[in-house]
């Protein structure tokens, strides 16, 4: 129940796929994948969530830093594929509406 | 509150020990469910669909975090108290710690707009939950409730 | 036995409430495998992969069992205590009832090449850990105890 | 996580499948198909354990009166699959030796 998460690279966009739970203790063991992406400079980057089951505040913060520095390059981050859980605190959070942008 | 509805668990209090007390709430929110509606075996995993166990692992989870990071400072032999009380109409966690006390007034509610990258915890239980409610100790004592949909809404829904 | 590594719940003792000590005993045995291993992130779920957990799980599913229906034969106000120290070298399981006491030793080993339908808890119970010790109470006390395989096999494996 | 059942007749061969938790919970709501496969006496019932995460003794009681009751009338059960905890069990039962024959 822990995580899994994987890189994939097409063209210019990167996928991000994070299975399981990204919480307190999970967060940290994504943040140099995180890390990678922002100094990769990538153009785009997709969160795939869909294999996504548990969130915390710390797990969406570090989506937030993502989305943040990718922006300072002009990269785009998009979430795709949350559900249950993880949307309920993404509505409540109004992150929808930033990663879907 | 009859003795034999109530469920307890002293555990020591660290990030290690945090999947075993999110797992135990989440176990009892089944049990909640199970007792307003008729047992769904599907949905008995730790997946969660149902909004009232959404609600209550969330609010609980964060709560917990700031025991273990704020209260505590991440202290060594740190214990928390945790009482689930299953009721018919809804779920209340009693949530004992001997950390630091502070005044949950003064935390001011987080501005969204500004993609804050912390201070949502606090946020995210209550907005989730139909009641929380802190009081100072020692023990520092958290109480948090959420009512079942079809037991009493409150009046805004109405 | 420290206090700050020792899990207590007290529960109420029904075939309802038994997925939510199974899960806590579950979670234990996972917290016990990760201060003996480096983390193993993948097989942290309900799976019971590890031989450790198969044999805890199973023998305390049985005693639970058993307790809710020959100790308490099946009474609605039953309680149950559960403390689990998880030590360095071994996981101890302490549940304490209020139900009726027996005769442990009294109790026959099954034959098993008769494929009983019954009797077979204790028994799974015993081969699969390293101690399974009763005291007729009130309250009856069992200690179940299973050990680390690199700390201290049994001399028979020697 | 708890039970999950299904079962096919294909000629004269019945395959039971039966994934999730079979325990003291769950054993009971097998009872009908267990009674329903030894009315209909089948010669052959295969039991897919494949998706079984965790059993007891209740549910291995389950299986063997299946066994024995269709033992009566000439019929076959073997069981197929088992891994994990399921299979341990069965292993210290040494019931490998009574299904897999
Ligand atoms: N249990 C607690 N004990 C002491 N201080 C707390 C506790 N919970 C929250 N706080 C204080 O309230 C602030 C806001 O908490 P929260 O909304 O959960 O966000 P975060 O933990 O990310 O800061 C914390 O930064 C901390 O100062
Ligand atoms: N906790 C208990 N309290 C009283 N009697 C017990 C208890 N546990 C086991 N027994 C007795 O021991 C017998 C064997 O138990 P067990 O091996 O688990 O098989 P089963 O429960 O299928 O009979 C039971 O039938 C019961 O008579």
């Amino acid at each position: 129940m822990p995580i899994d998460f994987s890189r994939t690279d097409q063209d210019d966009v990167s996928t991000l796929r994070i299975a399981g739970t990204l919480d307190v203790n999970t967060a940290p063991q994504l943040a140099p994948v995180i890390d990678k992406l922002v100094d990769d400079r990538r153009s785009r980057v997709v969160v795939d969530l869909s294999g996504l089951d548990l969130i915390d505040s710390s797990g969406v913060a570090a989506l937030v830093a993502l989305y943040k520095r990718s922006r300072v390059h002009g990269g785009q981050v998009t979430v795709t594929g949350a559900r249950d859980q993880p949307l309920a605190i993404f509505k409540l959070l109004r992150m929808d509406r930033v990663f879907s942008a | 509150m009859s003795a034999a509805s109530v469920i307890r668990l002293t555990s020591p209090c660290s990030l290690r020990h945090r999947a075993l007390a999110v797992r135990l709430v989440a176990e009892a929110c089944r049990l909640a469910r199970d007792e307003q509606a008729p047992r769904d075996e599907r949905s008995a995993g730790y997946d969660l669909h149902d909004p009232f166990d959404t609600a209550l692992v969330s609010a609980f989870g964060e709560i917990y975090n700031n025991i273990v990071l704020h209260a505590y400072g991440r202290r060594e032999d740190a214990t928390i108290e945790i009482v689930i009380d299953v009721g018919p109409g809804s779920l209340t966690l009693e949530i004992r710690d001997t950390g630091i006390a502070f005044d949950l007034g003064a935390v001011p509610e987080p501005d969204l707009d500004a993609l804050p990258e912390g201070g949502m915890g606090l946020h995210i239980a209550r907005a989730m939950l139909d009641e929380v409610a802190y009081e100072p100790g020692p023990p520092n004592l958290w109480r948090l409730t959420k009512r079942h949909e079809s037991a009493s809404p409150p009046p805004s829904t109405r």
